[in-house]
């Protein structure tokens, strides 16, 4: 059950050193030569292309849309994944709908990959519901809110797949920050000493709120998980390609029972870190524009067009496509009501107690002798 | 219908319930190879294989957070924390992640970890090897949590636990694993049930709550009551979050007399739950206020200080004489 | 005397402290270029400097241990938890370490550590940030729990907790915040101390025991109530262990009824170890069953249900009038 | 404050690819030439060797001394260090008075280096007292029993050293297993980011009890720290010289401001996990073999023998001197007695509680009603 030290070198070298940034696509969009990436996206159709930049587009959009949403009171929160996109949408369209994902609050356009009820993305953030999703119907758990927590999460779902003999795989995301707690170093343990099925997936957005990642590591965070005997690979967040092929590499490892892999996508979080945050006390706006200027979307828009396939046709698809997203996503928001009173009492527990049901009768009681009143 | 020790009774629980079912694993720290410091796991790793009874790295939060996906996966993880005082470094894990799941996801996702403590004191061990820490968990909704005091409620008990669908801890009374008792492993739910209350003595004039390590020092007490001339009643709660108040309170309304012992602080501990519910329900009825004999509110001591630290006997027919209103340890003592 | 918010109180409490002694040093996440999330500690990076407020990685343990060793080397580390859902990655550090230290090295080496927690809720928050926690301490032998309700205490209280040569778990009501009132930085430990509780409003029939964001509740629940005739004294425990019991009992035996109320829930809350003392120091005195108005043993829910589980003025109000025997939502109710 | 990526890489090349093992002695007593490492004990005289062959006699002296005392019903537990005597002599007698140490409960050589009372060292496991020593009358913390969290406070520690600026080091004892807890891990992460002066030492002595070490690592121990930016040693364990020279470098290093070291002594525990424990269970007779011919002592015994430094005197003063403190803590435990009833709630409080003060008042009433009692 335990992997030698051999095989894990081996793996190393196989996804050479962590350091170099792998990268597809520039930001200027032009393709990017790497005997070792390319062939994993050689798959990829002009079509395909075309469909990552449509979601990435509608990420965007909903990104925005939930954030204006936010600022007109409809929403108590929103944490935005602005500049993330093709970090989780070259992340996410790789996964098999049996792979399961065990998220932090940030991976909305991971979420919409899977398939997730636009409504559902914001019935949390509302405050209508503590869930927005039941985790069975698309594949990915409802987002944990204690960083770090859902990496052995994904650890021990990843373990059970390797008990039933599937090769499905768990898949964990999570920030930069995150890699300070305990649970995500303890999460590596386990996943390397069982050689789980599982990938991590850090998003390296910089920021920690107002902590910039050099504040948790002084070295690429990429580079930790080869001393835990799991290979890793450091890519460029930005560019869609280049997490697709990462992570089809991970997957890969994965299902052929190699086991777990290490994936740094380096990215920047361009907007607050959420909509109650204010960047201005600590973003440094140079900085800001140069990540402005390696904007994912950008970058494979000019692809397109440099390749002739940014056609009027896709734009107006694209367009309408968003504009629709965003539109059934705001009407299901308006249309999330608070609910009614004693579900508060609902699934505390999956099987009766007397204690709470006590509890749940006399607020009940308590209801009822309001009524008649005014 | 064999003798088992309360150690042999729950690994024979946990036996049968790897048996059953083929969704029940095992886990822990040195629970295979070893068969667990305490070798309630004996045999099973053996038995089931290495996939069934795993031993893991040696972190608590990483051993319940594994079990988490494990149950999202369907599992029914059995984790085994090696001592009460190693619990703490999952405390998050726990309170925040295996309690809340079900109802974070609407209802969508079970969460049904058991969680094995061998817990309390008595065995003249070192610091955090002798900790009472039910009362955490008791305070924490989402939780279930249950104690065992002889080995067929063991054996039951834990086969109940596994079983439920919510996550339970189960505490076991380590200083009591080797009480041996009659062990009939297929009682049905009517005779023994986790979640109810079970009098271990009948009484008239004092109702004597107790549970997991105290419940036979409680019914020793209630004899020793009885020479002079007291009726006791002794309860043992087994599950001690939800506490099965009904039967505590129709056993208070016929004695009009509470005392609780445990081997925890006293302080926002278990008793103070059982007092502020029984004045709630039954106040009307009580001859005199509820007593608590508790362990003191200090770190567990060193071992040649722990006789003073556990309710024993004497402390509790002290507490007996109080509610009695006889004449006791605070008799004319004033702060 | 300047009008400050409640966090601009603590803020200026922290500023004193730094000043005061060099020993102090503050430690959390985004507690310095920011300020902290909630600005309490607004700009005291920038007066005192990186080495005595910093920045921490982001990990509670982390924190928790770090300022147990600055413990050890002689300094009084004030550490900020972000929210009171995130306390418990630390828990462990908190109760094994920081509550143990002092014990275990036989009172040669001090543990001054203040843990300041935002807490509470009210605030429309998301999961784990509306939390009251307070209860895991209170239980913890080795620890001090205090809260503050009003700007003037907040400041002063906060101070005091930092000189305490103790721990002290120090719970802010967040969505008290900015609640401004008077405060006078050079009030002595007489006139207020984290140690007694407070009489917010005197009164004779009922005495109503709040802390923290509940005590403006309690007081408006009191005025309330006068028009209807019945005179309720409020108390601010400030200190949550221990609790100021001395003066809870003087006035049950005046008022001979209590009501607790906090946001915590019910189960194994701080409201069962105050009607459990209380009762077994005043039993004769109690003219009815003390009531606990609290939040339910639920997880924190949804923003849009909080305001059926947070303690209001009308659900205080029916808890006075059922220790009152007045009518009320329970008369006639049955399980 | 934070070390550039640079820096830590250089470190690395200073300290050498952790791989490799540190080693000045071998079993069979001969020197090693070592240039990179031999230079740290160049200094070390003729007599010196005769003090540390002293002490791990000694040290092996007291924990076979304890042990006894255990089977004799004197002591409740003893936690043997059998085995390890080079691995903390080597690196406690490279510390100063002024450095603090922060150990688990196996370095009870550590303590004695630290010139703890004989009587001090079975205080604990005797029962009579919660604490052995006063932590600041040897520059020893008492022993942390939760696995892993002194690693925090020695960082902790550690930045007050920085602060105070002194050049005091702290040094944190742990084992391999506690490797797997979070709180090791976070304990390198903020010492790497406030590039503490502290020395993480790990004596990998193969097992966690019943558990081998590669059930928490699948590769070298000492590999995790570079990841985290901190530069590491892999040191046979048993060879006292390469152990010094190893701590020394490291004390150098955060003496000069460069941080922490992360050292892992490969050495082996030769008796149970505890009095209490059972190893036939699961520990390999033949394995327990080859590392007995490991031994620290004997290695070094060979070298002073074959030097003609194991004079006649020098083999009678050391089993004087052994036999000396080993009467002396034998009395001493002897002599320890259960403590007064009251003192269970001394100390709990460093300042007056009024709630145990009630509880402590009550149990005083209590045991006075007993008086006169038979
Ligand atoms: C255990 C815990 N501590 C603190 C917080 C408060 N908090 C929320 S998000 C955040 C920063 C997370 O940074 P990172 O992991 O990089 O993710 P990002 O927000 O950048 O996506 C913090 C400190 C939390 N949610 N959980
Ligand atoms: C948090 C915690 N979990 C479990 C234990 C029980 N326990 C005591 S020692 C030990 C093994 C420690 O192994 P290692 O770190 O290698 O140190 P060694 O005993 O080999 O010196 C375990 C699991 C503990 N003391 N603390
Ligand atoms: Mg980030
Ligand atoms: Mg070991």
């Amino acid at each position: 059950m335990l992997r030698s030290t051999n095989e894990a070198t081996n793996d190393l070298n196989l996804l050479g050193h962590p350091e170099d940034l792998i990268q597809l696509l520039t930001p200027a969009g032009d393709r990017v030569a790497d005997p070792s990436y390319e062939s994993w996206v050689a798959d990829v159709t002009d079509e395909q292309l075309g469909s990552l930049y449509e979601d990435m587009v509608v990420a965007r959009r909903i990104d925005t849309e939930a954030t204006a949403l936010q600022r007109q009171g409809q929403l108590g929160l929103w944490p935005p994944l602005l500049g993330q996109e093709a970090a989780q949408i070259g992340s996410a369209r790789t996964l098999r709908t049996d792979d399961f994902v065990f998220s932090s609050y940030r991976e909305n356009a991971v979420a919409y990959c899977r398939g997730v009820d636009l409504t559902d993305i914001v019935r949390v953030w509302r405050g209508t519901a503590a869930s927005g999703w039941n985790p069975y119907d698309i594949g990915m758990a409802t987002p944990a809110v204690i960083i770090g927590a859902q990496t052995l999460h994904a650890t021990g779902y990843a373990i059970g797949c390797q008990k039933d003999g599937v090769d499905s795989v768990a898949i964990a995301y999570f920030g930069d920050g995150a890699t300070s707690q305990g649970d995500v170093n303890e999460a590596m343990i386990f996943a390397a000493s069982f050689k789980a099925p599982v990938v991590f997936f850090c998003q390296n957005n910089q920021w920690a709120i107002s902590e910039p990642v050099g504040l948790q590591a002084t070295r690429p965070i990429a580079d930790r998980a080869p001393g835990f005997g799991i290979p890793s690979m450091r890519v460029d967040g930005n560019d869609v390609l280049a997490v697709m092929a990462a992570t089809r590499i991970a997957l890969d490892r994965a299902r052929r029972g190699d086991g777990p892999t290490f994936i740094e996508a380096v990215t920047y979080r361009m907007g607050p870190h959420t909509t109650s945050d204010d960047p201005s006390r600590y973003v440094d706006p140079e900085v800001q524009q140069e990540w402005a200027a390696k904007d994912p979307i950008i970058r494979l828009e000019r692809l397109l067009k440099a390749t002739g396939l940014l056609a009027d046709e896709l734009v107006a698809s694209v367009k309408a496509k968003a504009d629709a997203v965003a539109k059934e996503m705001r009407d299901g928001c308006y249309g999330l009501e608070a609910p009614e009173a004693l579900t508060v009492f609902d699934n505390v527990y999956a099987t009766p107690h007397s204690w709470l049901e006590r509890q749940k009768s006399q607020y009940a009681a308590y209801l009822a002798s309001f009524e008649g009143e005014k | 219908m064999a003798q088992q020790s309360l150690s042999g009774a729950i690994n024979t629980g946990l036996r049968r319930a790897l048996a059953d079912d083929p969704k029940v694993v095992l886990l822990g720290e040195d629970i295979g190879t070893l068969g667990g410091v305490f070798r309630v796991t004996d045999g099973l790793q053996k038995e089931f294989g290495t996939d069934r009874v795993m031993d893991t790295p040696l972190a608590e939060a990483g051993i319940l957070g594994t079990a988490v996906g494990l149950a999202f996966r369907g599992y029914r993880p059995v984790v085994e924390i090696q001592f009460d005082g190693f619990i703490y470094p999952a405390f998050d894990q726990i309170v925040a992640q295996v309690a809340k799941l079900h109802y974070r996801t609407g209802g969508n996702v079970k969460m049904p970890i058991t969680i094995r403590v061998p817990y309390g004191g008595g065995i003249g061990a070192v610091e955090h090897h002798s900790e009472s820490p039910e009362a955490y968990f008791a305070h924490t909704a989402g939780l279930r949590v249950v104690t065992c005091s002889n080995p067929q409620d063991a054996h039951t008990m834990i086969r109940q636990a596994i079983a439920c669908d919510d996550p339970v801890l189960f505490f076991e009374p380590k200083r009591r694993y080797w009480v041996k008792g009659e062990v009939n492993e297929d009682l049905d739910e009517q005779t023994v049930s986790m979640e109810r209350a079970h009098t271990v003595q009948e009484g008239t004039d004092v109702t004597l709550v107790a549970y997991g390590p105290l419940v036979i020092t409680a019914r020793d007490a209630a004899l020793a009551a009885a020479d002079e001339g007291i009726s006791v009643e002794v309860i043992d709660l087994r599950s001690l979050a939800p506490i099965d108040f009904a039967a505590v309170e129709a056993s208070v309304r016929k004695t009009g007399r509470l005392v609780i012992t445990h081997e925890a602080s006293q302080y926002g501990g278990i008793g103070a739950e059982v007092a502020a519910s029984i004045t709630e329900r039954c106040f009307y009825h009580l001859e005199s206020a509820p007593a608590r004999v508790t362990g003191f509110d200090v770190p567990y001591p060193a071992a040649k200080l722990e006789e003073h630290h556990l309710p024993d006997l004497d402390r509790i027919l002290d507490a007996v004489d109080r509610v009695m209103g006889r004449e006791n340890s605070l008799t004319g003592w004033s702060a």
